[in-house]
């Protein structure tokens, strides 16, 4: 197997691990971390995608890998705001759940 | 720009090896961060892997002659101590007595 | 290259490994831990894949910031992870999940051997125009030549994102000072360490900001690293975040997005399209929007990562 | 020759990094670990650092994996020694 569609291939398997963990795991700070492992596993396959579009001289697309260069600071910035809004959420309700009808002793 | 010029076959698979059995000790390493049991220990394996991973990439970039991996890796060395003087710095901020920072 | 082939394999299972690590564990601490561990390996990753430039990315915000950010979130979680552990969702939700995420990974991975051949790629077309724009590395002449408006509206999008964390302070902190104040370190260390590390990194992100122009490197790269030893001098208590309501910070936040506009605007009348380079001038107009976005991204990083204002001074305090 | 002495220095690097993990799983308590894990970075990333310095090829290439090399030093001796006093801290308390 070819180093494109082995990665290619991880990718689709941690685009399913991120995705199980986004909707499973209560904490929304996990579901962050779960997110972004999702988030990687897309841009890994992008990557597997931009090393197929190798041609002579160049060893891997320019365009795709430019476009995750952009991708993985954007993905910082908005974990960094989904963060910020965590932990505000903690400090407003004392709570991170984000039932619409929190649990007992979260709520107290 | 990229160039792509492979090493000979011998060396190209000895520094591949080295890089994947550093790789794997690195692993290894990182049971400890399971087994704890404190976040010191933790934070150890951590350093291990930050250097280990340091090690890999130099390997790698050397078997594929890429000389501009040992900027990635210099990257690596400058920010290693980063997320553990983070961590070491909100665990001193977590043991203090809760201060309310509204307060302040 | 049967070695390499086995190397690519140990990487993509430990990569798994580690992301089913991070999602699965019990304790958030120890899901960023493996998580730190693999956005390192993903750095490694990108190199086996040709993309030094991402490699060097992944390295900077993988390697550094996201860690400490994540660090710094769980440490304020105040016990709220055992309260989530107790709504935790019920064995059907489980099954369903189990199912869509296999179901999508799945599908992705049937996608990828279907792929067509030969792949389809525009590597040729950005060597036949990268001389046009002087730039040596490709990746920087689709950066700032024929991808701008992406990289415009990205600078943009990382504005809004910083207007948005700082939206969530409290009312009464507004103009105030980001993040917490540390104290600095009786032990010295970490102060000695502050004081030797960023003159390095300053260098060091100096060259990579103009290397970046021929090889692998660029402003993300540099305004990364950049941020994170300013957030090293914080953590040591060297010094302090600065007032949000500071106009020269204001204006350093949004520089890089207006000198760009500006160069775009230019483009319209010179050279008949927004963003558009005139001839000749290309290599020139790149460095100025280059040189204009770096403070930008690097007050935005380093900004994003203190979080909200959430203190105004108070004469002699020492929080 | 020149590819024989890297190989010398590289397998020894690798050995301290295999040194390196089994201190830190099998020694007793965080001090010792610490021990074994400074070993590991030191002399590990050392010995591979100049088993590849012939391969890089060039002077400024070869500068900067010095510089590798001590900058982790650096960062090293300083979190080691910040989670040692961590540690103790914790002890005490």
């Amino acid at each position: 197997m070819n180093i494109e569609t082995l990665f290619g291939l991880g990718a689709a398997a941690l685009v399913g691990i991120g995705l199980y963990g986004l909707i499973v795991l209560p904490h929304p700070l996990r579901k962050i971390i779960a997110f972004n492992v999702m988030g990687s596993g897309v841009f890994l396959l992008f990557g597997a995608l931009a090393k197929r579009g190798a041609v002579a001289g160049l060893l891997a697309d320019p365009v795709p890998q430019a476009l995750l260069i952009t991708a993985i600071v954007v993905a910082f910035a908005a974990s960094a705001l989904a963060v910020a809004l965590i932990v505000r959420l903690i400090e407003a309700t004392d709570s991170a759940s984000l039932a619409s009808d929190p649990p007992e002793e979260a709520a107290q | 720009m990229h160039r792509r010029s492979f090493r000979g076959g011998a060396m190209y698979e000895f520094l591949l090896s080295a890089a994947a059995f550093v790789l794997l000790m690195v692993a290894l390493g990182l049971l400890r961060v399971a087994r704890g049991p404190g976040y010191a220990d933790r934070m150890m394996a951590a350093q291990l892997l930050g250097t280990g991973g340091i090690a890999a990439l130099l390997l790698v970039g050397a078997a594929v002659r890429e000389t501009a991996v040992v900027d990635v890796a210099l990257t690596l060395a400058l920010l290693a101590a980063f997320t553990s003087i983070a961590f070491v710095k909100f665990m001193a901020h977590k043991d203090r007595p809760a201060t309310n920072v509204n307060d302040t | 290259m049967m070695t390499g082939g086995i190397v690519n394999l140990a990487i993509v299972l430990l990569l798994m490994a580690l992301a089913a690590w991070a999602v699965l564990v019990r304790e958030a601490f120890l899901a960023i831990a493996g998580f730190v561990a693999y956005g390192l390996l993903l750095s490694l990753v990108w190199v086996r894949l040709y993309g030094i430039d991402v490699a060097l990315t992944e390295a900077a915000i993988g390697g550094g910031l996201t860690g400490a950010m994540l660090i710094g979130a769980v440490s304020r979680l105040r016990g709220t992870e055992a309260a989530a552990r107790s709504e935790r969702s019920g064995a059907s939700l489980h099954v369903v999940a189990l199912l869509l995420s296999l179901g999508v990974a799945a599908t992705l991975a049937l996608c990828v051997l279907a792929l067509p051949d030969p792949a389809p790629t525009l590597a040729p077309q950005v060597i036949e125009n990268l001389a046009a724009t002087e730039v040596g590395n490709p990746i920087t002449g689709v950066l700032l030549a024929f991808r701008a408006l992406d990289t415009l509206l990205e600078a943009i999008v990382l504005v809004i994102a910083l207007i948005g964390v700082w939206s969530l302070a409290p009312d009464r902190f507004w103009g105030g000072r980001p993040g917490l104040r540390y104290e600095s370190d009786p032990d010295g260390i970490l102060a000695y360490f502050a004081r030797l590390l960023p003159p390095l990194g300053i260098v060091f992100a100096g060259y990579i900001f103009w290397a970046g122009a021929d090889h692998p490197g660029g402003k993300f790269q540099s305004a990364t690293l950049l941020a994170a030893m300013w957030t090293l001098v914080l953590m040591a208590g060297l010094a302090d975040t600065p007032r949000i309501a500071h106009r020269g910070l204001r204006l350093g936040i949004v520089i890089g997005p207006l000198v760009f506009i500006a160069i775009g605007v230019l483009g319209l009348f010179s050279a008949g399209a927004l963003l558009a380079y005139p001839e000749g001038w290309a290599k020139p107009m790149i460095v100025v929007v280059e040189v204009a976005l770096l403070p930008t991204l690097t007050l935005i990083l380093g900004l994003l990562l203190a979080g909200p204002p959430l203190r105004h001074d108070r004469p002699g305090s020492k929080a | 020759m020149v590819d024989l002495f890297s190989i010398v220095a590289i397998v020894g690097g690798a050995f301290f990094f295999l040194a390196g993990s089994v201190g830190l799983l099998r020694f007793p308590d965080t001090y010792t670990r610490l021990h074994a894990l400074t070993k590991a970075d030191n002399l590990g990333l050392a010995l591979i650092v100049i088993g590849l310095l012939p391969q890089v090829g060039g002077v400024l290439a070869g500068l900067k994996l010095v510089v590798v090399w001590l900058l982790v030093l650096l960062s090293g001796a300083a979190v080691s020694q910040l989670i040692a006093r961590a540690a103790r801290r914790r002890e005490r308390q």
